[in-house]
């Protein structure tokens, strides 16, 4: 299918048009909450939608992985004995490096783990058999996390002042929420990069495209789905981080509603296009934000999904179209 | 496949691991069918037949008390101290010629207490002959779908957490609640009602925090709407003023996240800010937020349901609220006042299940203390049991003082006690309490 | 029907359609005699599948329409955006009323009324454009609004199809395959189904033994309790046209029929083919690669290539054409 | 002629010895209705006596058992309406309960002191499925355009804004205190086996079980009519099916509305039953379950659907909560095995119960990924082989 130019700047103008007057709608600060609550949206849709265009699957146990990941986070940061704000700058960069690399590998692992026991195994079933598996993971997550946890709300540490501010135009702005939104960007960049680079995201892209035809010309499915599993868990996991970082608090039921909201993210974005991901993520937020300000906070479930509907009645494919896997 | 079905096993593995951990006792005999004993509550007289105390001799009655609240999932934390509490009180308290055990169903399907579930458990303690009254239920829609048929039944309820108004008032439609035996309630509470309690919090706010200018965000569920409503119709009427003229309703699923309603709220400058909610929809995680986003000089309010221990408690609201914030500010209202000899219960409770007791403990304590008494004078009857429980002039002298109930079952004590958060303690201090008389 | 120029069954003038920039047929005219046997031909590529599809109402044409038994049924559509509008117009309309009323005579039950009917209006209105029936039909026509036939208005109206990857239902057994052919010649509704009226009764009892009619037809009798998928080749490709004619067009498309077949099973359909002319009297426009089929059967062949219509009369005259030698010359099609 | 259908409708009769099977099988081919009815009413005579026989009397009493089946009842008529929409017409809802919830809020509003209306349950039966399937198809026709999983995103999306607006709604729904007290059926003494009230199970019991009966008679004869067949080419190839004259939006509409509105009979007997109805009561989770229940089941098939809904119902509600006092019961030994002991009657499995519960999921659907007992179709799709060529063959001849 091809495209005129005009379209392709066409999406991102209207954007930016609408976050522009957006701004000026809510103020600078809303549109950074906004852009923080995204961030965590989207990094979470990204595993969905990287997911659900390689295997087609719905994997509803993604959110417990978030969850799972704030949780090995807060384990982490209070074992190692760090439970408030750390104030040494080079420390700081340290712990906060390592919780990150730390919760990335390890939830990338257990993502990789639940596709070979849980999915694999179905990869030629009925297709709603896997869903029903991933719903079952959910629940089993969730009840791991209870035993060992317990089933109250947890305060985790927050290891960056969240009371410190910068001054951004004139208006003070958290630095947490700053750094949530940076790391968001970074690994959105890296990932991009590395499908679209990488020979391993070729991989990817062609299995997401037809595994078989993938299959026939040497690509390794297992490992190819195995690799897609760990990098969609191991970016959830790093929202994980940022969940606690930023909130400084989870609990074991976090993982269901925001894995239905970043689904819907990925949805929005139209599922299986990287950046369509990460863009719906951000709208979710701002959706969220903009019927909170607009006094119809107790709405905001309704208006997050009526939106949703609207879009997908007008342009079902979502946003951005399919990208990574495209089928008839 | 293969590996799969042995990853199965190795969770189920770790379950079992996971609860043998403590376990010493041997395996109840069969007289126990329903009771639940848990592995490290061995000296009670919940153990089953073997274990029993030599209380239970061979001419005892065998009855139970039933136990209806939710036991898994997310509401684990408000139905096992609860539970707890309960057994405590069987352990503590003799019943001469009576061999007490406990009928315990759970309330919660995919670990969220659900009505259906809470309609057939009460169903199922009805049939069983031996239960004398129950315990439960801990949630207001729950309750709602079991008054009716303990109310048919004639067997006596006893909700140690239940506070919506509905349940029991016949100007809030009590009424058709009971109306197979309008003249024969069978359910009474323990904790008093969220008019008291939201209008209290008013009190609070207006007269001494001095506050004029409030807002008010509620969890959207029974309680705190119905909480958050109250607040704001007596602090409205007081003369003080609520921003945007009413509650912003914050649902569950969007817990933890609270950033953008408290920009919004801060842009109004409110002199106080009032959760109608419990901790686990985000009560503490609204009090970090606020220090977060620099409101932390703003004094903050809520209910009972905020009310469940010390900072050092692990998931209650101190505990999620920090301890990093502007000191007294943290007020609550609590619906018991001091009780009688609170560390006594407390010490207790840690002596035999390890732990703090849980904000309902004490509450499931009374009721036990109530059905038990009840026992006590008129024997294992039912319909005698419920008669004894629900006359309005009966005093019970439990846990939570002394108390009678009133024609519609709710509590004569309607003393609403003000708390506030102690740096010192890191725990809630007493400040004052205020008797909102009979009704 | 005057008897020199006999009656176009299909119709189709100037039709293009464009896939973003990839004009797949452009602007074609396309006549079928009734009663013919007509072929289009091209090489691969040549947008005949895309013309094949506009035809049976899969495909929105760019330009162009197709007039089907006299009737234009295939058009881009016109006045759309006015249908929504055919929705809501009555409800505003009551409302507005209704406020009026209620300003003049102050009576607040004239607005709730109305409101009411206004709300019943909306919900007709929107059931009546679900499920189409002829007055709405009628209606949008009067105002001028046109959309183009679904491939299921065509199927109602005359026309019955085959794919060129065959698309049978493949877990239904052939029986019920045929069956769904004959869909939309069935009257019985859900009611008739739930209750299991007398006429539901026979009207299956009918449909049964007309589906073994047409298994019989193309030769697959005693086949009928056998899955779909599970058939040869060949069969497969027999019970897509047995199902195409189940629905008892007019006129049928065949996409390839004889792709992949051998010698013997080719001759096989190409004598199907004959009956279905002879016996049912049926126009077919065939798509075909194999240019024995096509000489062989054909009354009249058209040319595609790039989009285009390059040539178009008897057999003979196509295969002189230059134009065709051209176009299949050096692209190494099979002829 | 509708002998061959069966084969894939008596799925549970698999178990009985082959000839017994066959003369039922041919039987119920020739009087299918019938033979849905007799089915239902064998299983439903034969439920209550079961219970009374140990292990099951172990348990509670009979009266307990039969209060849950009916309360399973309900969740084997959403699950029959679920299989419609996804089983046969293969469109993945995300939503269902949604239209649970019209119906329960539709009787709830009508029969309750809240509305001060008191309309008689029986003819609410109708109304509730009508006005559910009305919403199933407005709710429906937007989602048509949308492939397979937009179209579960969208149902998804509009399950959760139905509650939404049931909670936000307090002129009409009561708010977040819902509806209480609404008035249970009347119909006293009916079948000489009580009136309706609370403490009574049996009239509900087989009040439900006439609504399955009829709602599983009724959708046996959708399944094998002209409009089951379109549900199933719909779901195989739409393009295929639009082009042999199956008009895919009605049909598909039909499906949402035929679904809708069993969820609908579902909710106005589940209001009555219950006597109370709260927007917490409709939630994604109970969307989830009913699905769960139907690909367990086996989609597409009406009876292993059933099935499905019951089994699953009686584990979460009853097994699970059951299974301490099953494992004290049974007196399993404690295993010491030096370092650890292990003593599993001593576990309170109560807690575990939701691990336990996603356990089952996963481990039911890697073992048997097409559901218990799999539609005819489903089967052939997963497990090609001569000998059913072989079987379909030999009904034809039957037929």
């Amino acid at each position: 299918m091809t495209r005129r130019p005009g379209r392709a700047l066409l999406v991102p103008a209207i954007l930016l048009l609408l976050a522009t007057l957006d701004w000026s709608y809510v103020g600078t600060e809303q549109f950074v909450n906004a852009l923080t609550i995204g961030a965590v949206y989207a990094l979470i849709a990204l595993g969905y939608t990287m997911v659900y265009g390689i295997i087609e699957l719905i994997n509803f146990a993604h959110g417990d992985v978030f969850m799972v990941g704030s949780f090995v986070t807060y384990w982490l940061l209070s074992s190692l004995g760090f439970n408030g704000t750390i104030s040494d700058l080079p420390l700081l960069v340290v712990v906060l490096v390592g919780t990150f690399l730390a919760a990335m590998v390890v939830m990338g692992g257990i993502g990789v783990v639940i596709e070979r026991f849980a999915y694999r195994p179905l990869r030629n079933a009925p297709r709603l058999a896997p869903l029903i598996t991933a719903i079952g993971v959910s629940f089993i997550l969730q009840n791991i996390i209870q035993i060992f946890f317990g089933p109250s709300p947890i305060s985790a540490p927050q290891v960056i002042d969240v009371q410190a501010r910068v001054n951004l135009g004139g208006v003070d702005v958290s630095v947490v929420k700053l750094f949530v939104i940076a790391v968001a960007f970074i690994l959105m960049i890296a990932l991009q990069t590395f499908v679209s680079r990488t020979r391993m995201g070729r991989a990817m892209r062609s299995t997401a495209i037809d595994r078989d035809a993938a299959q026939l010309m040497g690509v390794d499915i297992n490992t190819t789905i195995a690799v897609t599993f760990f990098i969609g868990s191991a970016l959830a996991g790093a929202a994980g981080v940022v969940q606690v970082l930023y909130l400084g608090t989870t609990n074991f039921q976090l993982g269901f509603q925001a894995g239905l909201k970043a689904f819907t993210s990925a949805v929005l974005g139209g599922i299986g296009n990287i950046t369509g991901a990460a863009l719906g993520g951000f709208l979710i937020g701002f959706i969220e934000v903009n019927s909170t300000v607009a006094g119809f906070s107790r709405w905001s479930e309704a208006i997050v999904f009526g939106i949703l509907v609207l879009v997908l009645v007008f342009r079902p494919t979502g946003l951005l179209g399919q990208q990574l896997g495209e089928r008839a | 496949m293969k590996l799969a079905r042995v990853g199965a096993a190795l969770a189920i593995a770790s379950i079992v691991v996971g609860a043998c951990s403590g376990s010493a006792t041997t395996a109840p005999s069969a007289g126990g069918g329903a009771s639940a004993a848990p592995a490290s509550a061995a000296p009670s007289a919940v153990g089953g037949a073997s274990a029993a105390p030599a209380s239970a001799a061979a001419g005892a009655v065998d009855v139970k008390i039933g136990i209806e609240l939710p036991l898994s999932g997310a509401d684990l934390p408000n139905g096992q101290p609860t539970l707890n509490g309960v057994k405590l009180a069987l352990a503590q308290i003799p019943v001469p010629g009576f061999n007490v055990t406990l009928n315990v169903q759970d309330d919660a399907v995919n670990g969220v207490h659900d009505p259906q579930q809470g309609a057939k458990n009460i169903q199922t303690l009805v049939n069983d002959a031996s239960v004398m009254g129950v315990v439960g239920p801990f949630n207001s829609n729950v309750a709602k779908a079991e008054i009716p048929i303990g109310n048919a039944a004639g067997l006596v309820q006893c909700s140690p957490a239940n506070t919506n108004i509905s349940l029991t008032k016949p100007e809030f439609g009590a009424g058709d609640l009971r109306k197979t035996n309008p003249d024969k309630i069978a359910y009474v509470r323990v904790a008093t009602t969220d008019d008291i309690q939201g209008a209290a919090g008013a009190d609070i706010a207006y007269t001494i925090v001095k506050a004029r200018k409030a807002f008010v965000i509620d969890d959207t569920e029974t309680y705190g709407k119905a909480l958050s409503d109250q607040f704001v119709a007596t602090f409205t009427k007081l003369g003080g003023t609520v921003i945007g003229g009413s509650s912003h309703g914050v649902p569950k699923s969007g817990q933890g996240d609270f950033t953008s309603l408290l920009s919004l709220a801060k842009k109004d400058s409110p002199d106080f800010v009032f959760f109608g909610g419990v901790t686990a929809t985000g009560g503490g995680l609204l009090r970090k937020q606020m220090v977060t986003a620099g409101m932390g000089a703003i004094p903050m309010g809520g209910g009972d349901g905020l009310s469940d221990g010390a900072a050092s408690v692990k998931g209650s609201f101190l505990n999620l609220a920090g301890d990093q914030g502007d000191p007294n500010t943290y007020m609550t209202v609590a619906a018991t006042h001091d009780i009688p000899n609170p560390t006594k219960l407390a010490a207790d409770y840690k002596a035999m299940f390890g732990a703090e007791p849980g904000a309902y403990s004490a509450s499931g304590y009374a009721c036990a203390q109530v059905i038990l008494e009840a026992l006590k004078n008129v024997g294992a009857d039912r319909a005698k049991v419920r008669a004894y429980v629900t006359d309005p002039s009966h005093t019970y002298d439990t846990v939570l003082g002394k108390f009678q109930f009133d024609k519609n079952g709710d509590t004569t004590q309607r003393i609403i006690s003000d708390y506030t958060f102690d740096p010192g303690t890191k725990d809630w201090k007493f400040v004052s309490q205020k008797d909102f008389g009979a009704g | 029907m005057s008897e020199s120029a006999p009656a176009l069954i299909l119709s189709a003038s100037g039709v293009t359609k464009r896939f973003g920039g990839l004009v797949a047929v452009n602007t074609v005219d396309f006549d079928i005699p009734e009663g013919s046997i007509v072929s289009l031909i091209g090489p691969n590529g040549a947008g005949k599948t895309t013309f094949f599809n506009v035809v049976a109402g899969l495909y929105e044409p760019t330009h162009g329409s197709v007039r089907f038994m006299d009737n234009e049924m295939i058009a881009r559509g016109r006045r759309a955006w006015a249908e929504p509008l055919t929705w809501v117009l009555p409800t505003v309309i009551v409302a507005l009323l209704g406020f009026f009323i209620m300003q003049v005579s102050g009576s607040g039950v004239a607005l709730a009324l109305a409101m009411l009917v206004a709300l019943g209006l909306l919900i007709t209105m929107f059931l009546l454009a679900i499920v189409r029936p002829p007055i709405y039909e009628r209606m949008l026509h009067r105002l001028g609004i046109f959309k183009s036939a679904r491939p299921n208005d065509m199927v109602v109206a005359g026309l019955g199809r085959t794919f060129q990857n065959i698309r049978l239902f493949k877990t239904m057994t052939a029986r019920e395959n045929v069956m769904v052919g004959m869909h939309s010649r069935l009257r019985s509704t859900v009611l008739d189904a739930a209750l299991r009226l007398a006429r539901h009764r026979r009207e299956e009892a009918e449909a049964d033994a007309q589906a073994r009619l047409w298994l019989a037809f193309v030769g697959l009798k005693g086949k009928q309790g056998e899955i779909a998928r599970n058939l040869s080749y060949g069969d497969q490709r027999r019970l897509e046209i047995a199902r195409a004619l189940a629905s008892q067009p007019k006129l049928l498309l065949l996409d390839e029929p004889t792709a992949g077949m051998n010698p013997s099973e080719t001759a096989q359909m190409m004598t199907l083919f004959g009956r279905i002319r002879s016996e049912l009297r049926l126009t077919i426009l065939l798509i075909e690669h194999d240019m024995q089929v096509v000489m062989g059967v054909s009354d009249r062949v058209t040319v595609l290539d790039h989009g285009e219509k390059i040539s178009e009369g008897t057999p003979d005259q196509v295969r002189r054409d230059p134009q065709v030698i051209e176009a299949y010359l050096g692209k190494g099609a099979s002829a | 002629m509708s002998a061959r259908r069966l084969q894939g409708g008596s799925a549970p009769l698999r178990l009985l010895p082959g000839a017994l099977r066959r003369g039922i099988e041919r039987f119920a081919g020739r009087h299918q209705s019938l033979a849905v009815l007799v089915g239902v009413a064998l299983v439903g005579a034969f439920l209550p006596v079961i219970v009374g026989v140990p292990p099951f009397s172990g348990f509670g009493n009979r009266n307990d058992f039969v209060d849950g089946f009916a309360n399973a009842g309900v969740f084997v008529l959403l699950a029959l309406g679920l299989n419609v929409v996804v089983g046969l017409a293969g469109l993945l809802d995300l939503g269902y309960a949604a239209f649970f919830a019209i119906g329960s809020y539709a009787y709830a509003y009508s029969a309750s002191p809240f509305s001060h209306l008191d309309v008689p349950f029986w003819p609410m039966l109708l109304v509730g499925a009508m006005v559910a399937a009305t919403f199933g198809i407005l709710l429906g026709a937007p989602t048509l355009r949308l492939r397979g999983d937009y179209l579960a995103i969208v149902t998804l999306g509009f399950g959760e804004i139905v509650p939404v607006v049931f909670l936000n709604s307090d002129t009409y729904t009561n708010g977040t205190n819902g509806i209480s007290a609404v008035y249970q059926p009347s119909a006293y003494g009916l079948f000489g086996i009580g009136s309706f009230g609370f403490g009574n199970p049996w009239p509900y019991y087989v009040t439900v079980l006439a609504i399955v009966a009829v709602a599983m008679m009724l959708l046996y004869r959708l399944q094998d009519s002209r409009l089951g067949r379109a549900w199933v080419a719909i779901r195989e190839d739409e393009v295929a099916a639009a082009s042999m004259g199956v008009n895919t939006v009605t049909t598909k509409l039909l499906a949402f509305a035929i679904g809708a509105s069993t969820a609908g009979l579902a909710g106005v007997f589940n209001a009555s039953k219950l006597s109370l109805v709260s927007p917490d009561q409709f939630g994604f989770t109970v969307s989830f379950t009913i699905l769960a229940m139907v690909v367990l089941g086996g989609m597409g098939n009406i009876w292993g659907v059933a099935i499905g809904a019951f089994t699953l119902y009686e584990v979460q509600s009853v097994f699970l909560k059951q299974l301490t006092n099953f494992v004290h019961d049974i007196h399993l030994p404690a295993v010491d095995l030096g370092f650890l002991r292990l003593d599993i009657s001593a576990i309170d499995f109560v807690q575990y119960q939701f691990l336990l519960y996603g356990l089952a999921l996963v481990s039911m659907m890697l073992l048997r990924p097409e559901g218990l007992f799999p539609s005819r179709e489903r089967k052939r799709e997963l497990h090609e082989s001569a000998e059913e060529a072989a079987e379909s063959n030999e009904e034809v001849v039957q037929a």
